[in-house]
């Protein structure tokens, strides 16, 4: 074991380093922020000009070929400019998706004109997409989904709705699946398409969360023409590239936002209970250790992949394991930094609620962390099925045609 | 021996949740919330014109005198219901300091309008972060007047008075009657993580304040704490089982993978945890009723009981009903919000788990020395 | 709510109270005894002397028809004679099989022979009754049971092995089921016998349990010949039989063993942590609040379901909630006691260890309960499907003849 | 950066589980403990020959000096396999006290022995009840001899020597270094939930004793449980990853309802749990296994949070074993009970989850003052 950098790793760290000096602020205790979670337009601004300078420094696709702008570098890379990137503040990205996911699977079943159309802009930050996978009846069973295309000379027509769409009402083009063909099996009715957000007949409705704020759209298809020429894969094999797409995750960190141990942890050794720091009490310590411990044994779980992977090793499904810890941590650390304020727990306005009202505002989005990009549910079958190899769920759609499986609405 | 409610309570708790559903279906709530008005004084009117604000309050101030189990029922009704109404503060806090403590002019006073819907009162006892104790109380009484800030006090934008805890001359904490209309009274909305019951910091400046007389010292606040405790999990219990029914009825409507998720035991175990939560948390609710009813020497130990389960249950109930309805429950417009948040107010305002949990230890501690 | 009396009532406890402080001691804080769990001969010859006891003043069969020496009182004198008993020293019952649940159920199917037979001598504590129900390969899925039965002239041969039968190897007679027609599907082909345990063919094996200790037995059946006169119930109907007599289990109150609530306070008002008891240790109180709040609940629901039970309402499948949550309970009592005695926790040795190992020994049978009398997830099943009406698990043997059904052995 | 054992320890794991494999097949250590002689004396030399006993000690006194690496791994393949040898005393904290706080002449007396599988050590530190901490130590050393009860000391039946905590001339615990067949020292069996590892109580009545120069004050106590912390946090590694092996064999072989009981939720979560548990454990392992071979300045955090993590993890793995199993579990053949006693054992001996958390805390919150 051994954390330090191979030579070629810490000249690369170096460089990266200098190249963040030159361009962003380091944080600073002083500086960090318990921000709110919409992205303005301003902030999109930002974005896109930091994608800019990091993709014209040779930083934004560190895994990618060259021919498209990228470094060709390896995963070491890749996870030094992670780790490093975190160090500062730079404004959130809105280009996950599509350079860490879309353009990847573009890059691998695209054809020759849509390999030159679209991963260079991409990467530059002049365009953002976005991904139209999940439907109101197509969560968990992504491949119940519902929506309709329908070829029509050289074209195709789309209709349905699509939900749970980050930054849709912001992006350019979107990775979209349909169901071509109901009359067979639900996984093999599926036909993927790259799709132009400004197209007629797309309507996207931001929806307000509980919280009270927007960071997801619905996005209503009406009739949408798309061309046969943006279809992405066969007909018909919509399912390979939605999961190959969704492969394509497991490159992209997710930030986990905050609270963590960090902060309650501050929020304690500032706090009085009975007499003294709460720190200092021993119900307080009990929960403070267990969430120490749980965030680092994700921290070094994710050393031990990223050691998996720089070795060129894939990294598999025990990956789930991060999101399933944290977001049931974020709620637990939310609510009991709440229940520590005693009386005045449920106040959010910021004189009174410590840290800008971090733990009441995390409180309000934690729910959603339990069940975006795969519920806790989905994610413990996800690890006894692929982890522990024990079976799958009884299905009870196996072997029906897709307009046979039953549904509510159909029984109902 | 009867462990349950009184056939009268329980014919009339059909009564109480056919009004409440009929002025309140699911998401009438959250569009007063968005509207930005929440509390509907004709619905306040109404509650009072059923006898339901003062069914535990003696005739000779307007109430129904039907008794404590009554009034616990109700609560249950409103916990699931989540009308826009300041009932936990008038009734639970205000009316039963002033039956508890108050003198027969300031029961007249205000009661009757309590009782008939006309008049809103609350409690400040909180002064910002903490739970209950002594030492948290700064605000001062001197010559009839006190000066301090109170924080959160819920439904202090609505409310015509408040019992206020201040140090009187001996440095120890009582209860004060505070006409929240005079001089030197100034309310600020403050944003909760609660919707319908909103908080204000109530700064008083010199206002007029009359002791209540048998409220003079921090026992008495506790005796008032332990009681609204009980009819607070009422409240609890009933939002728990609320939620538990939404999500229950989603996971019995909502299909994937070809079946209704309410087949998969991820989904049925948990809901059956929820369940037990829920049941225990009623369980210990009944014996505060019985407690409250009969003011039985073991209320104190009750209140906390019941208290602790039933804070327990609904934050359980509202966060795994989120869940069970998945990403549509994490939307504005499916109401599971409205749950979770009271849930997390009712959990601290009227003290932490931490202080009960401390305070049944004690007491239980006590009765074992004793 | 009112939890006194009525008249009636009161008369019925003071008559309790005056039998039971005529013939056993009261129990005192100084005669609590942390008992081991086996039944020794002495333990069975005491248990039988007190069940005649009973008999003889009317106390053994309060809900039973005075033709078979019963009371024919109410459901709440049953639970005032079980409130007032739990409060003197009585030895352990081995009759809570044969007199709450066995004999309920002949008198629902026996022959007029069979009702002459067997209900009086089980009453006055003359014969003990067992229960033959469980197979190793049909625990939880108790349908899926394979001890045939083939009849052969007026007797019917039986084959197979039984387990988990609790005083078997003292046992008198036993009810059993069995498998007499393997084409049908599983809840059909099943068939009920009174057996006598001493016939020849009857093999019976204490099992050692993790705890050293044996309080079940495995019951080998090798060409046991039954005559047609034993069978209760038609032939096929032995799934009615068997779910009548569960059902009657709800009369028979469960003891509950320790350590409980009371245990663990008593330990940490003894015990002294960090310089003071450990009873005033916040972490400590986190613990002893929740159990606290959960045997009060549990105790209260009780009162309910009494109050139903008196009002002559059935109690329905809630009744699970009281083994789901005590047993999980007794398990994390049990470990957390051990846990607050540090580096001598895993003593046994009663010098050491307080109230007699009791925490330890515990530990050891902690697991069996949340197993016999229905698996953890064999009760939350119930609550979901029976209590919140949400559906079935999916049935894999449905419509299947019982000798068609996967097996681990068949397809292994 | 490499975050994995190095492949040297891979290649060696393979034989250590093979060895440990064919001498140990499941089920054999029971055999043993039913027999009454656990210990195990040609398995202790054979261990001794493969150079697994002084794996991380100087060639000098008879080690192979392959590192701490090596050793964390065998930690963990012994925590899978149960076999009845008396590894951790020996090992983590008899022949670590010598390395650390003996001297030369100490060193050389007893460390060779210890590689060979010729000699057992162990440690005596607690004095019944309570947690490590200088007020638990009553045992007092004298002119050269200790006086004091010593009790669990785990394989005291079996050790040549143990490396006592005694209070010296100041008052101050230290270590001391006392041959067990000498007079003055009465060895008594007493009954623990392990049944492999079994303990006495020791009382030394005027033993001779010779100080560890290096470790006479309780720093040194805390420095040799830190690092004992982490290599037993591997073996409750292996032993919460075999609970867990034996449960997913188990969910997957046996049929209920037509189907492999595995491919129900309530199993497949449940063990999932398990895994996640486990995996969490083994990563913060991994960081005390840096920290230990490079004897890094995060040692204390490390060892406690490796602690913590593999505490809950083997609790949780060797009690859900057991459910899995269902009634089988519950027999003592099924052999599931081995792993649920090893794991209370090995949560309390050396120090509570209560002791690790305040450790951790305690230490973090320096780190953040400093």
């Amino acid at each position: 074991m051994d954390f330090s950098d191979t030579p070629q790793e810490a000249a690369f760290r170096a460089e990266v380093r200098a190249f963040l000096d030159a361009h962003v602020p380091a944080k600073t205790p002083g500086n960090r922020s318990y921000a709110s979670r919409a992205m303005s337009p301003a902030d999109v601004a930002a974005s896109k000009a930091w994608q800019r300078t990091k993709a014209e420094n040779g930083f934004a696709g560190i895994l990618w070929p060259k021919a498209f702008g990228g470094r060709e570098g390896t995963p070491m890379e890749h996870i030094i400019f992670q780790q490093e990137e975190e160090n500062y503040l730079v404004p959130a990205s809105v280009f996950n998706q599509g350079v860490g996911m879309a353009m990847p699977t573009v890059m691998t079943f695209g054809t020759p004109e849509q390999l030159e159309r679209y991963p260079r802009p991409a990467l530059f930050g002049d365009e953002i997409w976005c991904q139209l996978f999940s439907e109101p009846d197509a969560g968990s069973d992504l491949a119940g989904l519902r929506t309709r295309a329908v070829q029509d000379g050289d074209d195709w027509v789309v209709n349905g709705q699509k939900i749970w769409t980050s930054n849709a009402h912001f992006s350019d083009y979107a990775m979209l699946v349909t169901r071509s063909d109901p009359t067979v099996a639900k996984h093999a009715g599926l036909t993927f398409f790259i799709v132009d957000m400004k197209s007629p007949g797309i309507d996207v409705r931001p929806i307000k969360q509980i919280s009270g704020t927007s960071n997801f759209c619905e996005v209503f298809l009406s009739d949408v023409r798309i061309p046969d020429s943006q279809r992405l894969g066969a007909v018909g094999a919509g399912w390979k590239v939605a999961m190959t797409m969704l492969a394509n995750e497991r490159f992209t960190v997710g930030k986990t936002e905050g609270p963590d141990f960090e902060d309650i942890f501050l929020l304690t050794r500032g706090l009085e209970l009975d007499g003294r720091r709460a720190v200092d009490d021993p119900a307080v310590i009990e929960h403070l250790a267990d969430w120490y411990v749980q965030s680092a044994g994700l921290k070094y779980a994710r050393l031990r992949s990223q050691t998996a992977l720089s070795r060129g090793k894939t990294p598999g499904p025990e990956a789930s394991i991060g999101k399933l810890v944290s977001a049931s941590k974020l709620q637990d650390i939310a609510t009991y930094g709440i229940d520590l304020l005693g009386q005045a727990g449920a106040v959010m306005d910021p004189a009174v609620a410590p840290m800008n009202a971090w733990f009441q505002h995390a409180l309000l989005y934690a729910p959603g962390k339990r069940i975006a990009g795969g519920t806790d549910e989905i994610l413990r079958n996800i690890i006894a099925e692929r982890v522990l190899g024990l079976p799958g769920d009884i299905r009870a759609d196996k072997g029906l045609a897709f307009n046979q499986v039953p549904t509510s609405r159909r029984q109902g | 021996m009867n462990f349950d409610f009184s056939d009268d309570v329980t014919t009339m708790r059909g009564e109480v949740r056919r009004l409440l559903h009929d002025r309140f279906p699911r998401g009438a709530v959250r569009q007063q919330v968005d509207a930005g008005a929440p509390f509907d004084r004709d619905l306040w009117r109404e509650l009072g014109a059923m006898g339901w604000l003062g069914v535990a309050l003696p005739e000779a101030v307007g109430g129904a005198d039907l008794g404590y189990e009554a009034l616990c029922m109700i609560a249950e009704e409103i916990g699931g219901a989540l009308p826009p109404a300041p009932f936990a503060s008038s009734v639970y806090f205000a009316a039963e300091a002033l039956v508890l403590f108050g003198s027969a002019e300031q029961q007249v006073r205000w009661l009757p309008g309590i009782a008939a819907g006309e008049a809103v009162g609350t409690v400040a006892i909180a002064e910002g972060i903490g739970d209950p104790r002594p030492g948290g109380i700064a605000t001062v009484a001197a010559k009839g007047a006190l000066t301090g800030v109170k924080l959160p006090v819920v439904d202090g934008d609505i409310a015509d008075f408040a019992v206020v805890a201040a140090k009187g001359a001996g440095g120890e904490p009582g209860l004060w009657l505070v006409d929240l209309t005079a001089p030197g009274v100034t309310r600020e909305a403050i944003e909760s993580l609660d919707l319908v019951r909103r908080s204000v910091r109530l700064t008083l400046d010199g206002a007029a304040a009359e002791p209540l007389p048998g409220g003079q010292d921090w026992p008495a606040i506790e005796r008032l704490l332990d009681r609204a405790a009980i009819l607070v999990a009422f409240e609890q219990v009933g939002g728990a089982q609320a939620a538990l029914d939404m999500a229950v009825g989603y996971a019995q409507d909502r299909f994937a993978f070809g079946r209704s998720i309410g087949s998969f035991q991820a989904i049925k175990h948990k809901l059956a945890d929820v369940y037990v939560a829920t049941e225990l948390a009623r369980s210990n609710a009944y014996f505060g009723a019985w407690a409250i009813a009969n003011d039985a020497a073991d209320l104190p130990v009750a209140a906390a009981t019941a208290r602790i389960a039933a804070t327990d249950a609904f934050s359980l109930a509202a966060q795994e009903n989120i869940q069970t309805h998945g990403g549509m429950g994490f939307t504005w417009d499916s109401d599971c919000h409205l749950f979770y948040r009271r849930a997390r107010e009712l959990a601290v305002v009227a003290g932490s788990q931490r202080y009960w949990r401390r305070r049944l230890i004690d007491r239980l501690d006590a009765q074992n020395h004793g």
